[in-house]
This record gives structure tokens, sequence and C-alpha cells, in this order.
């Protein structure tokens, strides 16, 4: 009898609170590609927290669907003719999700921590004279040398993202993590329903006012149509598509074309390639033998062929793409010079090289992340063709976490050190020489794998002063043909994932990161 | 029995200061570093130094084990490296949904498989013997992911009666909470069953053999009295045990469980904080099972008072 | 005293040979056990191809003529897969069931003898008892890498204490034998009172445990895959190829089917033959068959 | 009603049968049997003579594998050999119940003991109220005379000693007034000084509840003591029967008359002459056992209270007692198995509490062991030979001379050379007594401690075994410390005797002197309580051995 009881209460008690529920909220209920942990977008570059913070944060400027910066918490804006001095307003009517207002104080503070945090940030820190607020919305870089891709930076999507965050709690901060998660974007966040690893709440930003201009990647209007995301992590790609098919979730961001084959067909869930590709990078280690010689390197360019790795590890060639671009072939800087891994192996290139460095049988580590779904295939497959040239390969498996520590390791190969690693990266992390950490010029001191020549360094001294488009174009492509004959890193090919949703929600836009602004619930 | 409790928390004292130490120094000499974990994969040397310092990562051993103890004896468990949450906080929102699932699983055990075992017993050697036997080997045999894809193949995409994965909080919406235990309950259930329904059978055969149950019989009257009154409460001893020190195995399974429906538990925040190299929290969480298991061990010898008017402490 | 003639135990062998007889499906699980063992030995030679070797361009073929059990992503041949995966994953059965039967072994009969070293012991025993034994699996592996040898020792750790438990408790037992006296009485030295009068005692519940830890470290080693800490996919095992395959469940369902298949076969004969040996050995349960 | 003396059971032509894979065995064939009202029809019988079996298949409690293969069980008119299960639930308990041997085992352990009484009246009085039901309760637990029964009602079996424990054994078969009481062998598992007392609470009991009594036994002194008719079986056949004063007297078959035969009279032995010096000498042992558990307090046992004793070279030493009077505890300290709190134990001329090394093995080899249960002290998994030959081997005698030896020994207990190379399991109880006997004198051993050890044998195997013990010690000249509880062996072998109770030596003299003249209140309780009584001890009073 108690079990009826029990039973007719929460029977009662459903049928009261259901409608409650779902008349009054449109929530969207998605789910991320991982698991959302760290919520300062500066601290991390986790592309997971990078999405996070362009729900609740706005940026100065927004890509758009020409790779070209375009204001956004900007309204006006002006560079000295000698591109030593710039000058920002700022659009009326910003607030953050505490209600004051954003005023240039809080983007100078901002843009200062970034300046030390991200990779682009501090070169612009080593050129930067002065970052002044002028008054409540006007603010001013000056710079001792000129700074050509100063406004691309400030609107770079790749992580680490200059967000605009309240002063007042960057002062709290300190040398640590903001501890309060409140921009001015288009929603805010829900700290109290905050569970890392497990879900993300945020709610729509009632006080945001969105752009006139027409979305356009990350620019242009962000227009919040329903009332509450949920992100909901899901550790088995498996119960997720399952669960979309049900319709227990109304979006999946990111699905392997493997896994879509589980959802194609099944009612009521649509699907779409995301403009976002990803890149497997493959990474050598300069400081040891045997690939401190370049022809080495070059031995191993010449086994590469993309598009091997990419019938093997994605399969579906709708969704990749041989790309000989090392900023990727969606960046304006798209190039085939000198271009590496376009065509088959070639062993007979291969070995002919490794005769000239002398190889001598030297063990070659590749490092495998097994836990990472990213980096499934790489190492066995890169494997399989360096035996096939000649070397003598051993595969270390290990988990992630190993894996980074392990990369970050020195010491010769016999000593515990590496030889090769992997890296995969959303295609905006590629896409400028300045962000690019492949073509990390700094040695030891510098991106795992160590690479350093002066001549491309110069190169990308060059990239950063140039001022227009065409010269950027010309310079990366020096510095491709530079980089690839030292073998900086060997892109394994470009994929897309497909971004899977219920019918009842509109397509979510396009851009080069997940935005989940625009997006409506029926 | 006030005494028997206070006595075993404190001989907890010990075994959970050798985990936790055995924890703390498998962690620190491992190869990870959760810097790098937190930094993310693009980040400079500098970044990564910059937070190591952060975490205190960048201090000699014996200093950081001799922190975290005194900060354990003054019941600061730290915060979490990857999200910089207080590790009990993160312990607290997560425990419940463990909690559910493993209780709805052992009564859902219990009451199956319990009278499965027993049942096999009387009838041993005969077809039901069989049947319960065969069923609890398999159980036993199949992984139990496979089992929870198979169930939510079944029971959730093709007959549609059930959600695929979730957890509602059963003080939120009883109903729906039951909804969604139900898949991973009796995946669980079913490993857990085949275990217990294996140990109440041989428990009840043995006791079978006793000569009190032949005065039982000699008194006449239904045979099944027999079996229900006299076998199955003496089988119980050895039953309680298996259950609780399954109770370890069914947190392991839970692990899996987890994963396959998508229950944000212990198991998973586990494997996370390890993978992730989660210092703080992985200390935290084997502390909760250690205790956990204490706790459970203490249980079970209260059940054996109970059950066993022989057993004194 | 009884003046019943209970009917004595006849040596091991002859009564597992007799069970067999009498226990058609322990004959059918020995029967599988050595088909299986047999086709992971020879698995060069019944497979023909390599277990590694990538072949983009056959990403998921069907099983048929090229592929009796199909392919799977990287265009590798299932069968071999299998084949070679049971070497590994019966080693991983054998070497971490015996590694933790022989170390619980001597720590229950060190803790079974010595007074201080049962206190001291079993506390640790405790200690890992109280550590769900896939998260401490999961630990190690992710700690130390995965290797055999890692993953062999991760899944044994977590079993120890069992072994431990039970030896121990058993020693308890057999040390009150009378004939256990006689033998220190003898003035017989310790250690071979324990080898020779003690151990022997213990093997026949030990092989019962034995069956369960291997089926036991078999599912474990696929767990451990599943959750993405398993042996790296240049070490076919039967819970990566699964795992491997997992994510192609509906696309190509022979990628989990077939290693899933072997994998269950097998340790259902384990558990069977487990099942069997105690029922036969359990000088308990024996009785009870034959009656007085 | 029917008639006091009317036969309430009648069994005629009653087989049983065993199935084996393969074959089917019988265990009992064609046994009649008659029970009469009012009075104790005894069933005796060696091990594996079917009597157990015949009892049980009375109840239709066979154990499983056996089965009833012909013959009619009538009871009070329904046979019981067809009866249905349902005719058995109402049967059971009410027409017939059972007294079982063990009474540490007959009882559910986690069952409050009256609710196990009072489960035999819910189950045939299901109207009787649960007032009325304590009510009867109380009255059956005073019928057996236990002291305050409204405490022991409440209580659990295992707070209960063995003898109290077979009261209420017999009060829950007595609770229905069924026609028949089949008791197998209720007194066997008890001291003796109790067993005297359940043997006649039966006697009481059957007259004044109008029933029946078939008593199980293997003991002549039972039958003597309370028999009205007696059945002798062997080998699953009856092969004798008739009043029991007449078969005792004048017992025609064979196998009666060798059962009668066996049971020990008192027989007592010459005396030695006394020794200038004794094997052993203990002084004032002290020897407590605490049983400290983790959270409850502690618990003491005085197992020896200021025991003092010697032996003298080629003597031996009785010591009796019942359960828990510590006579084992005893042995323990002599073989070192125990330490004694206080005391001194001298030994061979030596303090044996500090012996180390090469002295330590050298007394142990001095002083071996015969235990109790033949069949839990071999080795199951090792030979014969192994047995015999390792302990030799151990202390430094050659593989060749302790073979030799081994083979000596096998000869001298009587059994053939081909034991060596057989397994325990492969001899008889008697047989594996043999073993051990020259297992402890492979040792060469000056003084054997035999714990009980015929206690466990048939009769008839009893009087073999005393003999060759007898036999060897003239041959070897070692001395012996004989533990039994059983007056009539101790009589048998005994030079001296110690009387113990509760730890303390009551009583120490020469055998005869003993017996003849108790000087101790419990010693003399012990000989009334002795089974058989008068019909036993004329038989074989004062017969001196030449």
């Amino acid at each position: 009898m108690s079990f009826s009881r029990l039973a007719a209460i929460a029977l009662a008690t459903a049928l009261v609170a259901a409608p409650l529920a779902a008349q009054e909220q449109k929530v969207l209920r998605m789910v991320p590609h991982a698991s959302l942990r760290l919520l300062d977008p500066l601290t991390t570059t986790a592309y997971v927290t990078r999405n996070h913070g362009y729900m609740v944060y706005d940026t100065l400027f927004g890509y758009d669907e020409n790779y070209v910066p375009q204001p956004q918490m900007v309204s006006d804006w002006s560079a000295s003719e000698d591109g030593l001095t710039y000058s920002f307003t700022l659009r009326p009517g910003l607030a953050f999700h505490d209600g004051a207002a954003v005023t240039a104080a809080d983007a100078v503070a901002s843009l200062q921590r970034w300046m030390t945090r991200d990779l682009t940030g501090r070169k612009i820190a080593a050129v930067l004279g002065a970052i002044t607020a002028d008054s409540d919305t006007e603010f001013t870089i000056s710079l001792t040398a000129p700074f050509g891709s100063l406004v691309e930076a400030l609107a770079k999507p790749s992580s680490v993202v200059p967000f605009i965050m309240p002063k007042r709690i960057i002062d709290a901060a300190g040398d640590g993590n903001v501890e309060e998660i409140i921009g001015s974007g288009p929603y805010r966040f829900v700290a109290e329903e905050f569970r890392p690893g497990v879900s993300a709440v945020y709610v729509k930003n009632e006080n945001y006012v969105p752009r006139d201009e027409a979305p356009s990647y990350l620019a242009g209007k962000k227009d919040v149509l329903v009332d509450r995301v949920e992100w909901l992590t899901f550790p088995d790609d498996q119960t997720t598509a399952n669960a979309l098919t049900k319709g227990e979730v109304d979006l999946v961001e990111a699905i392997s074309s493997d896994t879509l084959s589980m959802i194609e067909g099944a009612p009521g869930v649509e699907y779409d390639l995301r403009i976002t590709s990803n890149t497997p990078t493959l990474r050598i280690n300069w400081l040891q033998k045997p690939f401190d010689n370049p022809k080495m390197r070059q031995a191993v360019a010449a086994m590469i062929s993309q598009d091997d790795f990419m019938a093997a590890t994605v399969g579906d060639p709708e969704t990749y793409e041989v790309c000989g671009s090392l900023f990727g072939c969606d960046s304006p800087l798209a190039t085939d010079v000198n271009a590496l891994g376009t065509s088959a192996p070639d062993p007979e290139k291969a070995k002919a090289l490794m005769a000239e460095a002398g190889y001598d049988g030297e063990k070659v580590v590749i490092l495998d992340a097994s836990d990472i779904l990213s980096f499934r295939g790489l190492a066995p497959i890169t494997a399989q063709y360096l035996r096939d040239a000649g070397m003598n390969v051993e595969v270390q498996s290990m988990d992630f976490s190993t894996y980074l520590a392990q990369r970050n390791k020195q010491d010769p190969v016999s000593e515990g050190g590496w030889s090769i690693a992997f890296g995969v990266w959303n295609s905006p992390d590629l896409m400028s020489p300045l962000s690019n950490l492949n073509l990390d010029t700094e040695g030891a001191k510098g991106y795992a794998g160590w690479s350093s020549d002066d001549q491309l360094a110069s190169l990308k001294e060059d990239y950063a002063r140039a001022s227009s488009p065409e010269e950027q174009k010309a310079i990366a492509e020096k510095i491709q043909a530079r980089a690839n004959d030292l073998v900086f890193f060997v892109p394994l090919g470009t994929y897309r994932t497909y971004t899977a949703y219920r019918d009842n929600v509109t397509p979510p836009l396009p851009a080069p990161v997940s935005v989940f602004w625009g997006i409506d619930k029926n | 029995m006030i005494r028997l409790i206070v006595l075993r928390l404190l001989a907890a004292v010990p075994v959970m200061l050798v985990v936790a130490t055995f924890v703390f120094l498998l962690l620190r000499l491992s190869p990870g570093d959760p810097a790098l974990v937190v930094a993310g994969e693009q980040a400079t040397p500098e970044q990564v130094e910059q937070i190591r310092r952060d975490l205190g990562l960048d201090r000699s051993l014996p200093v950081q084990y001799v922190t975290w103890l005194s900060q354990m004896a003054q019941g600061n468990f730290g915060a979490s490296t990857l999200s910089g949450q207080p590790v009990l906080d993160l312990i607290a929102d997560r425990v419940e949904p463990t909690l559910v699932l493993a209780l709805v699983t052992i009564v859902v055990t219990v009451v199956i498989a319990v009278p499965l075992g027993a049942i096999a017993a009387w009838h041993h050697d005969g077809w039901r013997d069989r049947m319960v036997m065969t069923l609890a080997v398999v159980g036993f045999s199949v992984p139990s992911f496979v089992i929870g894809y198979t169930l939510m193949q079944l029971l959730a995409l093709k007959a549609n009666l059930l959600p695929v994965q979730g957890y509602i909080s059963p003080f939120d919406d009883p109903l729906q909470s039951l909804k969604h235990l139900v898949l991973p309950a009796a995946t669980l259930a079913i490993v857990f069953m085949a275990l217990i329904s294996r140990v109440t059978r041989a428990s009840t055969l043995e006791i079978l053999g006793e000569d009190f149950i032949r005065t039982a019989r000699a008194k006449g009257g239904n045979e099944n009295r027999i079996l229900w009154k006299h076998a199955l409460p003496n089988a119980a001893v050895p039953v309680v045990t298996v259950i609780g020190l399954g109770i370890a195995s069914l947190i392991s399974g839970v692990v899996v469980t987890e994963s396959v429906f998508n229950i944000p538990g212990l198991g998973r925040l586990t494997i996370d904080a390890i993978l992730g190299r989660d210092y703080p929290v992985v200390q935290g969480l084997i502390l909760v099972f250690s205790l956990t298991y204490v706790f459970i061990n203490l249980l079970i010898d209260i059940t054996y008072l109970i059950v066993d008017p022989r057993i004194r402490y | 005293m009884t003046h019943i003639e209970t009917p004595s135990r006849p040596p091991l062998l002859r009564r597992l040979a007799s069970g067999a007889v009498r226990q058609p499906t322990m004959s059918i699980a020995v029967l599988v056990l050595v088909l299986v063992v047999l086709s992971a030995m020879f698995a060069g030679l019944i497979a023909g191809t390599d277990p590694l070797s990538i072949s983009p361009r056959d990403r998921y073929t069907a099983p048929g003529a090229e592929f009796l059990f199909g392919s799977d992503q990287y265009g590798r041949d299932i069968f071999a897969r299998v084949l070679h995966g049971g070497q590994i994953s019966l080693a991983v059965g054998v070497l971490a069931a015996s590694l933790a039967a022989v170390i619980g072994t001597l720590a229950g009969l060190l803790a079974g003898s010595f007074r201080i070293v049962d206190a001291i012991l079993m506390r640790v025993m405790d200690g890992l008892m109280a550590i769900p034994n896939i998260l401490l699996a999961v630990a190690i592996v992710s700690l130390v890498g995965p290797s055999l040898l890692s993953i062999v020792v991760a899944i044994c750790i977590p079993e120890i204490p069992r072994v431990a438990r039970l030896i121990r408790a058993m020693v308890l037992t057999l040390r009150e034998e009378p004939y256990v006296f006689a033998a220190i009485s003898m003035s017989i030295p310790r250690w071979k009172v324990v080898l020779r009068h003690i151990l022997p005692g213990c093997l026949a519940p030990l092989a019962v445990q034995f069956s369960y830890m291997f089926a036991a470290a078999i599912l474990t080693e696929a767990v451990l895959g599943f959750l993405g800490v398993g042996f790296p996919s240049e070490i076919p095992s039967w819970g990566n190829v699964i795992a491997d395959g997992k994510s192609a469940f509906q696309r190509a369902p022979w990628c989990i089917l077939f290693p899933g298949l072997f994998l269950s076969v097998t340790v259902l004969a384990v558990n069977v033959l487990g099942d069997s040996l105690r029922d036969r050995l359990d000088p308990r349960l024996a009785a009870r068959r034959r009656p007085s | 009603m029917t008639s006091s003396t009317a036969s309430i059971l009648e069994i005629s032509g009653l087989s049983v049968a065993l199935d084996l894979p393969g074959t089917v065995r019988r265990v009992v064939t064609d046994v009649a049997l008659t029970v009469h009202r009012r009075k104790i029809t005894c069933l005796i019988g060696e091990s594996g003579s079917g009597k157990s079996v015949t009892s049980s298949a009375i109840m239709q409690l066979l154990p499983s594998g056996l089965r009833i293969d012909g013959g009619r069980v009538l009871l009070d008119g329904h046979d019981m050999a067809s009866a249905t299960p349902e005719d058995l639930a109402t049967l059971r308990g009410r027409v017939v119940s059972m007294v079982f041997q063990e009474p540490l085992t007959a009882l559910n352990p986690v069952m409050r003991v009256g609710t196990q009484i009072g489960e035999m009246l819910a189950i045939h009085r299901p109207e009787m109220s649960a007032r009325a039901r304590e009510a009867r309760i109380l009255e059956l637990l005073g019928d057996v005379h236990l002291p305050d029964p409204p405490q022991i009602m409440r209580a659990f079996p295992h707070q209960l000693s063995g003898g109290q424990r077979q009261r209420v054994v017999i009060a829950m078969a007595l609770a229905l007034e069924p026609a028949l009481i089949i008791a197998d062998e209720p007194t066997t598992a008890l001291d003796v000084t109790t067993q005297a007392q359940i043997l006649h609470l039966f006697r009481e009991l059957m007259t004044r509840h109008d029933s029946g009594v078939l008593l199980i036994t293997h003991d002549f002194g039972v039958v003597a003591e309370v028999a009205d008719f007696v059945y002798v079986m062997q080998n699953g056949r009856v092969v004798e029967h008739g009043a029991a004063d007449a078969v005792l007297e004048r017992a025609e078959h064979p196998y009666t008359k060798s059962l009668i035969a066996a049971v020990p009279g008192f027989r007592f032995r010459p005396e030695l002459p006394v020794a200038d010096t004794a094997l052993v000498r203990a002084e004032g042992l002290d020897l407590t056992y605490v049983t400290r558990s983790f959270t409850s307090a502690k618990r003491e046992i005085k197992a020896l209270d200021q025991v003092s004793f010697h032996i003298d070279p080629g003597e031996t030493l009785g010591v009796v007692g019942e359960s828990g009077s510590g006579k084992s505890t005893l042995a323990k300290v002599l073989m070192l198995f125990e330490k004694p709190d206080a005391g001194t134990m001298t030994v061979f001329g030596r303090e044996i509490g500090s012996l180390r090394g090469k002295a330590l093995n050298d007394y142990r080899a001095g002083v071996q062991m015969v235990f109790q249960d033949p069949f839990k002290s071999l080795n199951p998994r090792r030979r014969v030979g192994h047995s015999l030959t390792e302990g030799p081997m151990a202390n430094g005698v050659s593989r060749s001379e302790a073979l030799a030896r081994a083979l000596d020994l096998l000869d001298r207990v009587g059994l053939p050379a081909e034991a060596m190379g057989r397994f325990p399991h492969e001899f008889s109880g008697g047989q594996r007594q043999r073993i051990c006997i020259a297992r402890a004198l492979a040792m060469k051993p000056r003084i054997v401690v035999a714990d009980e050890a015929v206690s466990a044998l048939d009769v008839s195997v009893q009087a073999q075994v005393l003999e060759l013990f007898e036999t060897l010690k003239r041959e070897l000249g070692f001395a012996m410390l004989f533990i039994t509880h059983d007056l009539r062996v101790a009589s048998n072998i005994c030079d001296r005797l110690i009387v113990m109770h509760r730890g303390r030596v009551v009583e120490t003299g020469l055998t005869r002197d003993v017996f003849t003249n108790p000087g101790h209140a419990y010693t003399e309780e012990l000989i009334r309580a002795i089974p058989g009584g008068l019909a036993m001890r004329t038989q074989g009073v004062l017969a001196e051995q030449p």
C-alpha cells in the first residue's frame, strides 16, 4: 500500500510540475564536445572553455565569414598612419551580467591580462607602449613598433581569446583564476548550477544588446532565442547518439562520422557538417637524435600521406580533405607552397634521406595518447609507415595526462625521451603564423618539439609588421616554404565533424568555433 | 553496540592513513603533470609554470605531503586542480547518484537474487537450480557495458519504454527518477545478482545439510517453511558478508554503468580525476571510499549481531 | 563423535576426471577452453595475416572471403586481431590470476602463521580492499602506462586481498587439524609443515578462486579498454578490439561481435569450470552428493 | 486410544537402496521391527549397520540418494513407506517425532528455544492461542527438568549446555505427545553423567505421555540400562532380536555375542613397582584461557588449576573427566602446544618450558601423540609411507632406516607393507588409528599421549586398538598418558588414574583403588553414571588381568 501511495504522490507531482516547467521556458539541452571544468578562459587553452567564454563574454572584434575582423563590442576604431597608435570606442549600452556598465577600464584590464597569458598577446606586449582608458568608452593602445595584425589578434577565435571581463574581478584574481564568471556576452552563466565535468547552465542575458549586422561567424548580431542552455557532458558517444535519437538532448556539438552512422535516418534527427575543421599534426623532437638532423625529419615527411591518415582515421571522404597549407585551407593565408603530405608515401626518397643523414637504426619513439578519441590511429599508422621506410620504431601508449608530461621531456630517446608526438588543432589555431604554436622558433624554451630557426623567426616578425593582407600572404608563403624545408610539423589532413540536432531546433549558425546564439527551439 | 561503532571507527584511522599515503605516493610519483592538464595542449611553458606555482606543485614532495596531511586533519580537502572547486563540494555533488544507484541495485538484487539462490538450493540439481545457475553464470560472463548497451537498445530505443540516459534525483521527481534508474540499476543488478544468487545457493545448500534442518523437517508441516524460516536466516551471514564485500565491486560496476548511462556519480568523477591528475580530488575520493568501506563493514558487523545471536562483540 | 563412516575423498585428479564424465557441461567448458587456447597459441598460423597491418582502403569490410571476421576502421583483419588478442587476453587472465594467487597465498600463509604479520598485513589488505578494484586498476594503468605488466599488476592487486583472506582462513582452520599438530610434535620445521601439510589443503579452494579470478581478469581487461586505459591498439586484446569497435557498433557490428563472442564464451567456460570445480572440490557440497 | 502395550510401529520387509552411478546398493534389507507403547525398543549395531537409515526411513527423512525399496512401515495405522508429502506434513511431529544425536547442531542456532518448540505447536495446532502455546512450552520445559523454564524459553541454543539442549530437543519431540519417539543415539554426544539423566528422562516421560520409544544406539551399556526389547543389526539386516534381558544373557547370534563381549568391562591391571625417578613430574600447573575479543569484556576459563601429577617409566597414567575438565589441555601442555601460566613440568629430568633448539627437537621426538579422530589425524593428501617416515627423517634418521622402521611398525600394528603406498582414505577408522599409532611410535618416543584415542571407534574395533596399545607397550616399553572420558576404557589400560573436574585434579590413585573405593563425590557420580550400570559391572568386575 505504501508503494502505491508513493506512486500516486509521484504521479500527482509530475502532473502538476511538468506543464509549469515546459510552458514557460525554452530550454536547449546540448552536448558539448568535451566536459567543462575550468571556467577562466584565460587559464587554459581547452576548446570547451573557449566556447564557454563565447557564451558568457563578448569580444572587441569578431571574425566574419571571410576571416576579416569586424567590430563587435567596439563601435568605432582607428589606427594612426604609422601603425603605432590605435584608438577604440565601445558601443553604448554594453553591460555586464551584474548590471555594471562595460567601461574602457574593463577593456584595458582585460587586454592587459590577456597580454600576459596569450602567445600573440605576449608578442603585442613586447611592442606595447601604453594601453590607456581615455574615458568611460574610449581607450588607446600605443605601440613602440608596428604590429600589423593587432586587430586580427583582438578578434582571434583561437584560444586564448581576449574576452572582456570586469576590472574588479580581474583585480581580485591577481595571478590566479577569476573567481566570478561575469561577462557581457549573450548568455549569463549560472554559477550555482555548475557541476564541473557534468553540466553547465546558461540563461539568456536579457540586457544584451546585439549588433544590427546579420550574424557572420563570430561577428554581427548575437541573438538569443532560447531562455536557457544546458551543457550536458556525456562520457560515451554511443549514449550521446542514443540520447539524441530519443530526443533527450536537442543538440550534439560534435559527432564523428562513425558515430553519425548510428543516428543516420533516425526520425527527428538532422545534422550538418561543422565549419570548424580539425587538423591532426605530427610534431618531431628537434633536440634529440635522430631527428636533430633535418634530413631525418624530411624522411618522416616523405612517408606521410595525408590521404592515408584521413582514410584510416576518419574514413568518410565527404568529411576530410588533403590540405597542403600549414595554416589550414580555410585560412586566407592558405597556400600549397612546398606542401608536405599531399602525395603518396615515398619510401625510396625517405631511405635516401636517411642514408644521407647517416641513420644508424637509432630508436624512434612515437608517443600515443590512448584515451583521446581524436588521437586514435595516428601513432600506429605513423609507426607502420616509418617502419616501411626502415626506421626502428617503438610506440609508447599512455593516457593523455602522462602524454602531456612525457611530451615535455627533452631527454634523449634512450633516457625516456620521445621522437614523434601528435596534436589535434581547431582550424583557427593554425590560421595565423603568430598564433600557430607549431611554428614556434624558441627552441628548448618553446613549445614541445623545440623547433628553432632564426630565419623563420624574422619572417614571423615581418609578418607581424605587415600591414596589408597581400603582404601578409606573401610572407606566409615564405614561412611555409622555410618551415617545410626544416619540417616544423606535418599536417596529417583536415577533417570536419558533424553537429547533430533535433528537427525542432534551428540549425546552429556556422562559425569556426561552435556558437550557440541564433539557435531557436520550437 | 556504541562501543563497537566507536572502536571500529578508531580502527579505521590506520587503514585510511595507509590508503591515503599509498594513493598520495602513487599519484605524486606518476609521470602526469596536473599543471599541463590544466593549461591544455596549446599552452606555453610560461603558462604551465604559472599554473604549477598556483597549485603548489613546485614544492618538494615531503612538503606537499605534510601540507596535505595537515590540511586533511583540519577537514580541508583542498580544491580541484581541474576546476578549482572545493573537493568536498565536488564529491558531495556526486554522491547522491552513486548512492541511490547502489542502494536501488542492492535492494533489487537482494529481493530477487536471495530467493532465487535459495530456491535453486532447495531444488538442488533440478531444472530450477540449473536455470538460476545458468543465468548467474551468464550474468557473470558478459562485460557490464555490453549488458548496458543491450538493455538500452532493447528497452529504451526499440521498445521506447525508458529514457536512455541521465539521472534525476528522487527528491525532485520520484517517478522520473525511477524511470531513469531502471536501466542502470538493471545492468548493475544482473552482474550483482549473479554473485549473490550463487553465494545464497551455496550457503543455503550447506545449511540444508545441517542437523537442525532435519529437526525442522521432523516437525512436519509445510516443507517450504524450512527453507524460508530455518535455512535462509542461517544462510544470511555469508550472504551479508558477500553483499558487503561486493559493495566495492559494485562501485567498480557503477563506474562503467555511470559512463554508459551518463550518470554524474562518483565513479566517473574518480576516472576523470585520475586521468586529469586532479590529485586533491582523487585523494578526497579515496578517503571517501575507504570511509564507506569501513562504514559498510560496520554495518555488516551490526547485521551479524541481528541475524546471528551467537555473534557477540 | 559420529560413528557413521563418512566416505573419504579420492585424490584431486581422479575426482576431476570422474566429474567430467558425470558433468557434461564441464566437459564442454574444457573443450571450449582448449579450442580457444589452441587458436590463440597458433594465431599466427591460423590467421595468416598481421593483426597490426593497416590498410586504410579496406576500412570496415564486412566479413567475407577476404576478411573472415571483417575488418576494422583501419582495415585491420579482425580475425587475426581476435586470435592474437586471445593470446593477450588469456595471458592477462592467467598471469593476473597466478600472480594474485601466488602473492595472496604467500600473504595468507604468513598472516595465518604469524600474529604480528597478521595484524599488519591484514590492515594493508583492508586498505586495498577499500578501493574499488576498477578504480585502482585505472589509477595504476594510467600512472605507469598500459603494458602487459602494468595491466596484469593492475588487475591482480585488487584480487590479492581476497586470496589472502581465503588462504588465511584456510590456514587458521587447517592449523588446528590433528595431523598438523602431529607434524609439529615430530619436530618438523615450521616451513615444511606449512608447505607439506597446510598449503596442500588450501589448493582446492585456491583452484576455484583461480578460475574466478581468471575470468574476472579477462572481463576487467575489457572494461579497462572501455574506459580508455586498456592496451594500446598496437597490442590487440579482446578488450581493446571491442573498445575500438564500440563506436562503429551499428555501422560495423562485426567489429565487436566476434571479439565479444570469444571473450564471453571463454569467460563463460571458465566460470562453468569454476562452478564444477567448486561443486567437486568443496567437501561440504561434495558430501551432499554422496549420502552417508 | 489403543491399549497401553499395543504396538504403534510395525515395520516389515523394509529395504532401503542407495543409488550409485551405474549401480544400486541395498543398505537396509528386509528389516522387521515392532515398537510398543510405554516400551523402549533398542536398535543396536555398529557404524554402517543400517540402524540410522532404518530410523530415518520411518520418518521418510532419508538423505538424498537413498530411497525405500520395499516393505511397509505401519505407524499407528499409517503406512509411512507410501505416505504423500501432505500425509507426512501432518504425521511428522504429531504422531512420530525424533530426537537426534548431536544436540549442539540439532537446534536452529538463530531461533529462540521457545520459538522452536512453539513451532511444533504452531504447525499442528494452529488454533492454539499464543498464550496457551506459551503455557504449553513452559510446561514442556518443566517436564524435561530444565531449570527456570521462562528464561530457557527466551534463550538461544548456544546459551545452553549440551545436556540442556538435548532436553530441549526432547521437549520439542514431546510437544504433541506423539505415539512414537525415535531417538537416534540421543546420549552419545553427552557426558556420562548427563547421559544417565537423559536415559532416565526417556523412561519417565514415555510412561507419562503414553508413547513408545525406538532408541538407536551402538552401546550395549545403554541397552542394559533402559531397553525392554532389542534388535541387533549388522550389514543392513536384523540378526537377532528379543527381550533385552534375554538377549543380553543368552545371545545366540555370534555377532551379538561379539558385540557384548567387546564392551569393555572393568579389568584392573596389576600394580607396577614404584619407580625411583618419574619421567614426568608436574607441579602446580595453572592455565587460564582468556578470550578477549576486540570489544567485549574479557572472559576467563580456568583450564588447569593447580594440577600436579607424575608419570613413571613404563606406566600408563589415565586422565578421566568430562568435557571441559581440562584433560585435553593437560595433553597440550605436555606436547608444548600450550604454555602454562604457572607451575613447572619436568620431563626426562629437564624443565620443558625453557627448551630451545636441539633440546626442544629431542624433547618433541620423545613425546608423541595419538589423536581422537582417525579421519583428521592423517594428512589426507599424503601417502601413509610419507606420514610414517617424515618425522624420523626430519630428525636425522636416514631414509632407509626410516623406511625399515616404518615397515616394522606397520607389521606390529597389523597392517600389510603395501599400506605404505596408499592414502589414508583407503583405510577404515580402526586401521587409520593403527597407522597413527605407528606414526607416533616411529619417533621412538618415551611417552605416548593418547587423547581419546579410541573414543571414535566402534566397540569391537576399540577393543582391538586397546589390545594393540597393550602389546606395543609391552614390546617397546614406553609410558603413556591416556586421556579418556570412558571409565570402562580407562580401567582396561591405565595403571593409575587422575580424575579431573573443572581444571582441578579431584582424585588420584591406582586405578583399582579409584574405582572400588572412590574418594571424591564426583568420582562416585562418574562411576554411578556408567551406562549399563549393574548388568555390565557384574559381568566384568574385578576380572584381573594375568
